[in-house]
């Protein structure tokens, strides 16, 4: 209260003054229920209430298609191989251990004793259901991860082998991904072709309790699950906010403790609010360009390095990230195991080097493209930067914006339709995948499904046939130069994660795989 | 017995009531509007300053309205940026003065192709009435009840997101009321005794729709047009919002605002320049258009 | 009782003096003088025709009297009805005045009832306003009126709404809100104009028989001579917004004093005129914005002659005769008296 | 005075073919809610001379400006024909009709409303020459000025618009705009009910003054007894949809064979000093019934001082009483109506 | 005049439901790009729109959605599985909810503006009321929305700047959580029936009957009050019964500035995001509740006006 309003308080007789003051008083209650309904209840309770940036697909791991779902299937499914939250470097998670007896094996050994929420035991009949059910059924979005799996086997009751067709030291990380999620069989029926996409069940630390679509999913405690102290909080309440402000403004008027994957820009904005904290760092999460290769002047390398030389990624990162984040020379970040100095270096700023290699495409005069992209005021904000950038070296175009059921099915579908699309490439746990699933020459993110450079797949397969991460850091690095080289994609920047958590929340951190995990969050 | 009547000729050729005012010139019509409703002539004028803006906005803008710079992003206003900077450090008066040309290209846009559609749709109904008429009829229900968003972006999706597009939609949004309005017209207007005095004379449907018709219909369609200008420069800020609009670098006031509302905690201010800018321009058809029925219409002078 | 009445049969009931009336004009435009400096007056008991071609400010006389013109109209003179001036009077005192001691029927029966309102809640409102009864004794007394204005099965028809009724019921019903509070006088603008002949007849008929019931006055706003010959004692004729003429129904009938008059009944069809030969007062009434100084009916008239351009008094010319025309005294005007009226056949004598 | 002189037809007045001739004409209107049916004219026929003025009259209900409108060929017959000139509309294809119905016009109550008010004067002028063809637009003006100036308007005013023209001046341009299409019959429908009194003379005698030069027929529509009686050769008498009379002018106005036409007679108020008006009326009890549910017998019966048991049951004939006089009446004789019992009385004497 | 106007109403549906499954199949892209997500091969899209029935003839698609829409079946969203039905009974009410507040608020504050402008018809107060509505109607709502979301959301915390209560859940909270989205609605919508009262009630208070009411000796409050308010209560009728589409479908922007989990929201994304059942049965229930409120105002004429009762 200022210095004039205390003085005309004062000099009200006591009893006006008293009725003045329990007035204010009122009104400040009034103004502090902004949170109500939320803090009323977490005072008594210790429920865990975070805003999700989108709907979940689905709540099965094997049906859902969508990056943004683990988010919530974490909360209630363990995966078999963890991964450390810095690195991705694979750890145990159900699987106690893992081995490559040889390349074409690998057996995992299952932990002792843990149970669905069902009550159901997760052991190796288990496992070996549900990898059978990712890998051959129908429903199953993601039978391409386990294609090279070729049976897998029920050694004894902790442990499975896994017979696969070639070498793919990529599947312990594949089993940190949805692959590696455990349904409960009797959830499913024991029919592979069923789904539990809106029950999930499965041996996550929290159990499933109901799914309201775009508004909230809600976990209670799963007290027998198989790690001590985890999880830290009673339950847990996934609130879907797809607009970040109003996620924000959901954090910070206490309506939720955590708000994940808010922009980077409001990283500013988060550190000014009083009593809010920020987790933050890199992610696999990387804006780019995927580029059709196929058509009119992308068919030449020249354009395409041109386009990609032109862009001052420093500054796009701090014109659109208000420079939280970190230009992307490659499709992974500089954190990754197995970034590439070498291959950061063919995508360096040259713009006279792009004017170079224009010119000598024919494109001197400048060049129109046809640009995709999609609507949302971040997707338009990267677009205008971009376009300004590429007016240096005469390149001009406007984007067609379409959401991206659309632009997608457009672009990498069969029309066809554009010559670049401004997107993102979410990351897999391996990077392997992610090459073999950006540039393999039949890939659905290979809209003009030009045959990727000579040697590509012999090094994605070296890739994957030692287990040893240096030596894998290296097949992957000749990859990255590769593509780089060929300019096949145009990575922009690396999105960083960039939460804002109340002040009750406690261990709660960032993972490069830019999707959050609860587990081991508690309130205090 | 008819000592009392001059010739005829004297009667028909004595002076009316009222007496004829000789038609003053354009110039001195204008005027006399102006003196007679200062309100509407001041909106007149914003509209006009606006539609210079659209036309000239080249030449009035200080800055090239998507010109970059990183080092000034979301300044408040100052000498040199006289609404301050956008997120990109772009100059905001210059963005508002080139997204003057895209929400008035819109606005004209919506309400022709409303028009282009509504009015020989409505013509027909109303004229022809019977089974056609019930058929439009229910026709034009079934888009008035029709969440209009979903058309936005089915035609936005059939024919690509752009502003043109947009307002090629909510031009078909409008078309039925400007329709409804038409017919409700025509079934009246049908049934004028000069109609029928033309139907005598062996004229036939063209003739009688485009000669009496359409010519009487015209003037509530027209102050009707006036007012959904400003309802398609507010369709045109809701879809540009909702990022089916006007497509980047370009700015339109729509858009403008969806960006800005992004910053709304960090530059609340940035709101206010396209908001205000479509409050007055809506204001000023709004104003425009009542005038319009006031002067247009015989009943509301009293 | 008879004395007062001896009083006030010479004592005027309404009395209008030098009124005139004048409405502003749009912005930029002139106002105009509907009415110029009227005088008459109207006796208890008295019917009284206000005859006259459209627009020649009758009906805007009778609206005065109520005062129900819009707030751009403006009033000078004097209307002095029972000590009351009507034209100063304030809204309070105006609206004690109307209902209970004038009250007005207007032309068109169709629109001048609450459409919303049964006709039975409609009469009990006016009713209300001057006396405060029981319900079940208010509904009587509505349901009285009614019968008296020659509704049948009024108790039935109480509950109607005015939609539900045809021209000529309407009218009746518009007669029963007018009398409820039992007005001294009754001004009726074109009461039948929009109802067919025979229910026309019908109507007059019914307020001629009231008015000599209750000793009301009445003033007929009509442009209809007829109309007036048969239920007025006097007539005044009005012309561009001046009277021309007033004089009792029978004289002004037998022997018009203004040429207007004489015009006008001279225009009239008759059963037994030459067929295809009609009368008729050639040219037009002059604007308000462009009256003559003279006698406004000059450029009109069959008798002008040099001085008519001068102004006209309205001159006595008998003891209850009033003219505007300074050659009535040298004319011989023709009035109905040459026509004969339409052959009955004997069969309903 | 010379009324009986003037009822002889006139020379144009051909006796033989009829400019229009209705047999058994109804015309039903459908509700608004369509669930019921309203007869505007029911089983009517008369045939209309070349030349002459046939006058209809009625009041509202009466089904008289339908059947003009019938006339002027804007109303296809629900049930019966309608030959005009002896041709029946309906095997005249579309196009042949529209120019085949231009020798009948009509003119309209409201003189403003007949006009378009966004077309001048001469526009107005020119509009039906536009559907003749053979005619430059120099020939098509200088006839549009040429009827102007038939009907008594200065050549001036064709640039004009309506609301610059007083209600007479209108009815005198809509009477022009026809002249050019030299048609056979004119529907007149109450064209001077909305003028003023005074001018009322001028446009009738122009009408009559046309008849005479150019040998128009007129079907002349008013509800004023009196207008019609004055300028008609005949008189056909309407009530609900129905004729109850129909005859010459002379011999429906002296020697009326129908009540209603007395009754009709008796309510034209008369502005006669009180010892010149018919001190014997006969004075209508009750309402007209609405056309949507007329009664049934004879449609008059319900207000009608004659009417007996057959009145309520049977719908009369439509007899030739008296030569080229016709009645619908139960009660009625050639020479008339049977004296009235006592219980009406003489209502109208007082 | 019930069950013709039910019965006009069949084809309405028909035809809406019809245009819209037209329409979106006519869109570039589909659900199966979606729901394919990151592990999107050419084949697994494939075989998703086989799994889906999408790749069967559109009228087939089409006929199967109405024989189980007759029998209560909306079928479930493609994308996250919930049964229509339950999505639209969850969305509905919240839309409905806050339509009506807006709506509610218009007329609360709209029709007392129309009132003291009509009574002071010309005068000062007229003029004030005038150009206030002038304003309101060129408002843009979605723009007052967010500037009262910084102001009294963010720079004074009086009311929560987004979310939704469910008015059965917490009816308080609920009116609480839905006022600034509802006040940014009605904003226009006050201004709306402000101006039209307004102009009809002026209309009305000149008409011929008024005369007569002023011959009786009524006092202008009565004539104001009882006579006009009724008179123009049809008119104000249509104006809210338009009030109320134009509401409904307002609300789509401000629902997402405000993040309400209501049919706006719905819409938009099934839209985008092709899911036909959701799309297709949230425009059934939009069209039905449209003709609905015009079914209920067709009804409430009948009752306010005589004349109209009687046809």
């Amino acid at each position: 209260m200022n210095e004039t309003k205390r003085k005309a308080i004062d000099a009200l007789p006591p009893l006006r003054r008293r009725q003045v003051l329990s007035g204010l008083a009122g009104l400040a209650t009034v103004a502090s229920i902004g949170g109500l309904p939320a803090m009323a209840q977490a005072n008594g309770e210790n429920i865990l209430r975070v805003r999700a940036n989108a709907n979940p697909s689905s709540l099965d791991p094997a049906t859902g298609g969508s990056g943004s779902d683990h988010t919530f299937l974490y909360n209630h499914y363990d995966t078999l191989i963890d991964w450390e939250p810095d690195t991705l470097a694979p750890k145990p998670g159900l699987a106690a251990e893992w081995s490559f007896p040889e390349p074409k094996t690998l057996v995992l050994k299952l932990r002792d004793g843990v149970t669905f929420h069902d009550g159901s035991a997760c052991d190796a009949e288990a496992v070996k259901f549900n990898l059978d059910r990712n890998r051959t059924a129908q429903i199953s979005n993601i039978k391409q991860d386990l294609a090279s799996v070729e049976t897998v086997e029920v050694t004894d009751p902790l442990t499975v082998t896994l017979r696969l067709s070639a070498p793919d030291t990529a599947l312990p990380l594949i089993l940190s991904d949805r692959a590696g999620m455990m349904v409960s069989p009797t959830a499913l029926g024991n029919d592979p072709e069923t789904n539990v996409d809106r029950e999930p069940v499965g041996t996550g630390p929290w159990s499933f309790v109901s799914w309201t679509d775009g508004e909230k999913v809600v976990g209670t405690k799963f007290d027998a699950h198989w790690r001590d102290g985890v999880p830290g909080t009673d339950g847990i309440e996934m609130f879907v906010m797809p607009e970040e402000s109003t996620g924000l403004r959901a954090v910070q008027s206490g309506q939720v403790h955590i708000a994940y994957q808010l922009s980077e820009r409001q990283k500013i904005l988060v550190e000014k609010i009083p009593n809010l904290g920020i987790v933050s760092g890199p992610t696999l999460y990387i804006h780019q360009l995927y580029v059709n290769a196929a058509r009119g002047a992308l068919q030449d390398v020249r354009v395409r390095r041109a386009l990609s030389l032109s862009v001052d990624r420093n500054a796009f990162v701090a014109a659109t990230q208000a420079n939280v984040g970190e230009a992307a020379y490659m499709n992974l970040p500089k954190a990754h195991w197995a970034y590439s100095e070498a291959a950061a270096e063919l995508t360096t700023y040259d713009v006279d080097e792009a004017k170079r290699l224009m010119e000598e495409a024919g494109y001197g005069d400048g060049l129109e493209l046809d640009l995709r992209g999609y609507p949302d005021q971040g997707s338009v904000q990267r677009q205008e930067v971009l376009l300004a950038q590429w007016s240096k070296i005469g390149v001009r175009g406007r984007f067609q914006n379409a959401p991206v059921a659309e632009n997608s099915g457009r672009f990498f579908g069969e029309e066809k339709q554009g010559d670049l699309l401004m997107s993102a490439w979410t990351g897999r746990p391996d990077p392997s995948l992610t090459y073999a699933l950006l540039y393999s020459e039949n890939s659905f993110y290979n809209p003009g499904r030009v045959a990727p450079p000579e040697g590509f797949a012999d090094a994605i397969q070296r890739s994957r046939e030692t287990a040893d991460q240096d030596a894998r850091k290296v097949a992957l690095g000749e990859v990255q130069q590769m593509v780089m080289q060929a300019q096949l994609t145009i990575p922009l920047a690396v999105r960083y994660e960039v939460d804002a958590v109340t002040s009750e929340v406690q261990d709660f951190n960032a993972n490069l795989l830019g999707k959050p995990k609860f587990n081991d969050v508690k309130l205090g | 017995m008819n000592d009392m009547s001059p010739p005829a000729d004297a009667s028909a050729t004595a002076p009316t009531t009222p007496p004829r005012v000789d038609r003053p010139g354009l110039p001195l019509r204008i005027l006399h509007w102006m003196i007679d409703d200062p309100i509407a002539a001041i909106a007149l004028l914003v509209l006009l300053v606006i539609f210079i803006c659209a036309l000239f906005a080249d030449q009035i803008a200080p800055y090239d309205p998507t010109l970059q710079d990183y080092a000034a992003m979301l300044n408040p206003p100052s000498a040199m940026h006289l609404l301050g900077t956008d997120d990109l450090g772009r100059d905001v008066f210059s963005r508002l003065i080139h997204g003057a040309s895209a929400s008035v290209y819109a606005a004209v846009l919506a309400v022709t192709v409303a028009t282009v559609l509504g009015v020989p749709v409505g013509l027909i109904a109303g004229y022809t009435g019977g089974w056609i008429d019930q058929i439009i009829s229910r026709l034009l229900d079934t888009f008035l009840s029709f969440p209009a968003i979903v058309l936005a972006i089915a035609v936005t999706g059939v024919l690509g997101i752009g502003l043109t597009n947009a307002m090629l939609s909510v031009g078909i949004v409008f078309a039925p009321q400007l329709a409804r309005l038409v017919r409700a017209r025509a079934l009246v207007l049908k049934q004028e005794l000069y109609v029928e005095a033309s139907q005598c004379f062996g004229a036939s449907s063209g003739w009688i729709l485009m000669r009496h018709v359409l010519p009487n219909a015209i003037q509530p369609v027209l102050v009707q047009m006036t007012l959904l200008m400003a309802v398609g420069l507010l369709a045109e800020a809701s879809l540009s919002f909702l990022g089916l609009g006007m497509q980047p670098p370009d700015p339109s006031w729509g858009s403008m605002i969806a960006r800005a509302y992004v910053y709304a905690q960090i530059a609340p201010a940035q709101m206010y320049a396209p908001g205000i800018a479509i409050l007055i321009t809506a204001l000023a058809f709004n104003t425009v258009g009542e005038s319009l029925r006031e002067a247009l219409d015989p009943t509301s002078r009293t | 009782m008879s004395t007062a009445a001896v009083i006030d049969a010479t004592a005027p009931l309404l009395d209008v003096r030098n009124l005139s009336i004048s409405f502003q004009g749009r912005r930029g435009q002139p106002s105009s003088n509907i009415i110029h400096d009227l005088n008459f007056s109207i006796k208890p008991g008295e019917r009284v025709g206000l005859v006259g071609e459209s627009g020649c400010g009758k009906s805007v006389t009778g609206l005065s009297l109520m005062r129900l013109l819009p707030g751009t109209a403006k009033i000078g003179g004097q209307v002095l009805l029972q000590d009351i001036d009507m034209a100063k009077a304030n809204s309070k005192q105006i609206r004690r005045m109307r209902g209970k001691s004038i009250a007005m029927i207007f032309q068109e029966p169709m629109s001048a009832l609450d459409p919303v309102f049964t006709i039975g809640s409609q009469i009990s409102e006016a009713l209300r306003l001057h006396e405060r009864l029981p319900r079940a004794e208010e509904r009587e007394r509505v349901i009285e009126a009614l019968a008296e204005v020659g509704i049948p099965a009024p108790s039935q028809r109480i509950d109607d709404y005015p939609h539900q009724l045809s021209g000529g019921m309407r009218q009746r019903v518009m007669i029963a809100i007018a009398l409820i509070n039992r007005p001294q006088l009754i001004i009726a603008d074109e009461p039948t104009t929009a109802l067919d002949v025979t229910i026309q007849a019908q109507i007059m008929e019914l307020l001629t028989r009231l008015s000599e019931e209750r000793g009301m006055a009445m003033l007929f706003i009509t442009h209809d001579l007829g109309v007036v010959a048969e239920t007025c004692q006097r007539m005044i004729t009005m012309y561009a917004g001046q009277i021309i003429e007033d004089a009792p129904v029978d004289e002004a009938l037998a022997q018009p004093a203004h040429p207007y008059t004489s015009g006008l009944l001279r225009s009239l069809p008759h059963f037994n005129h030459e067929r295809g030969n009609f009368a008729y007062i050639a040219g037009r009434v002059p604007s308000p914005f462009m009256m003559p100084d003279g006698c406004r009916f000059a450029a009109r008239c069959p008798h002008r002659i040099e001085g008519c351009d001068a102004p006209q008094a309205l001159r006595d010319i008998a003891p209850d005769r009033r003219v505007r025309c300074w050659r009535s005294e040298d004319l011989r005007l023709n009035g109905a008296v040459d026509t004969a009226p339409a052959p009955m056949p004997e069969v309903i004598s | 005075m010379n009324r009986t002189a003037a009822a002889q037809p006139h020379e144009f007045i051909d006796t033989t073919t009829p400019v229009a001739s209705v047999t058994n004409l109804s015309i039903r209107f459908p509700t608004l809610d369509g669930t019921a049916e309203l007869r505007a004219v029911d089983d009517v026929s008369f045939d209309i001379r070349h030349g002459e003025t046939f006058g209809i009259i009625g009041e509202s209900g009466s089904g008289k400006s339908t059947i003009g409108r019938v006339l002027a060929g804007l109303l296809a017959p629900s049930d019966g024909t309608v030959q005009f000139d002896g041709t029946d509309r309906a095997t005249l294809s579309r196009r042949k009709w529209r120019s085949f119905r231009r020798a009948f016009q009509m003119i309209f109550q409201d003189p403003s409303a007949a006009l378009n008010p966004r077309m001048t004067i001469l526009d107005s002028l020119l509009e039906p020459m536009r559907f003749m063809g053979g005619m430059d637009s120099a020939e098509m003006r200088s006839r549009a000025l040429d009827a102007l100036e038939r009907v008594g308007l200065r050549r001036d005013l064709a640039l004009r618009y309506p609301h610059e023209l007083s209600g007479g001046q209108k009815q005198r341009v809509n009477i022009a705009r026809i002249l050019p299409l030299s048609p056979k019959l004119v529907v007149c429908d109450e064209v001077v009910a909305a003028l003023d009194v005074s001018i009322r003379g001028e446009i009738l005698n122009l009408f009559v003054e046309l008849q005479r030069d150019l040998g128009l027929a007129y079907a002349f529509i008013a509800h004023d007894i009196a207008i019609v009686a004055q300028i008609s050769d005949r008189i056909a008498v309407t009530y609900l949809g129905k004729f109850m009379e129909l005859g010459l002018t002379d011999d429906v106005i002296d020697r009326p064979l129908h009540p209603y036409t007395i009754a009709l007679m008796s309510a034209e108020p008369q502005p006669l000093p009180a010892h010149l008006r018919n001190r014997t009326r006969l004075r209508l009890e009750g309402d007209i019934p609405s056309p949507l549910d007329p009664p049934g017998g004879c449609r008059f019966h319900t207000r009608c001082p004659w009417a007996t048991e057959i009145c309520r049951t049977e719908a009369p004939e439509w007899r030739e009483l008296r030569p080229d006089h016709y009645t619908a009446c139960h009660h009625t004789t050639p020479d008339g109506l049977p004296p009235l019992p006592d219980r009406t009385g003489e209502k109208g004497a007082a | 005049m019930l069950t013709r106007r039910l019965l006009q109403a069949i084809p309405v549906l028909l035809l809406a439901t019809f245009s819209v499954f037209m329409l979106l199949k006519l869109l570039p892209g589909d659900v199966a790009i979606t729901l394919a997500g990151e592990n999107a091969t050419v084949e697994r899209i494939e075989e998703i729109r086989r799994l889906k029935g999408l790749d069967q003839p559109l009228i087939v698609q089409y006929g199967q959605w109405v024989m189980g829409a007759i029998q209560g079946d909306l079928s479930e969203s493609l994308l996250s599985g919930e049964p229509v039905s339950t999505t639209l009974a969850r969305v509905f009410p919240n839309t409905l909810f806050i339509v009506l507040y807006a709506v509610t608020l218009s007329v609360a504050v709209g029709v007392p503006l129309g009132i003291l402008a009509a009574s002071r018809a010309g005068g000062l107060g007229d003029k004030l009321v005038m150009v206030l509505t002038s304003v309101g109607v060129a408002l843009p709502n979605f723009w007052i929305a967010m500037i009262f979301v910084v102001i009294f959301a963010l720079n004074r915390a009086w009311f929560p700047a987004t979310g939704f209560v469910s008015p059965f859940e917490d009816p308080l909270a609920a009116l609480w959580y839905a006022t600034l989205p509802a006040v940014a609605l009605a904003a226009s919508g006050m201004a709306e029936v402000g101006r039209q009262l307004r102009s009809s009630l002026v209309e009305t208070l000149h008409s011929q009957h008024f005369r007569t009411l002023h011959a009786k000796g009524l006092p202008f409050r009565s004539i104001l009050w009882k006579h006009g308010l009724r008179n123009v209560s049809v008119n104000l009728l249509t104006v809210i019964s338009l009030l109320i589409s134009r509401t409904l479908a307002a609300t789509v922007v401000v629902e997402v500035v405000f993040a309400i989990p209501g049919m706006g929201n719905t819409i938009v994304n099934a839209t985008l995001q092709r899911d036909f059942p959701v799309v297709q049965g949230a425009v059934l229930v939009m069209v039905l509740t449209v003709i609905t409120v015009n079914l209920v105002t067709d009804i409430l004429y009948s009752i306010l006006d005589p004349r109209i009762a009687q046809q």
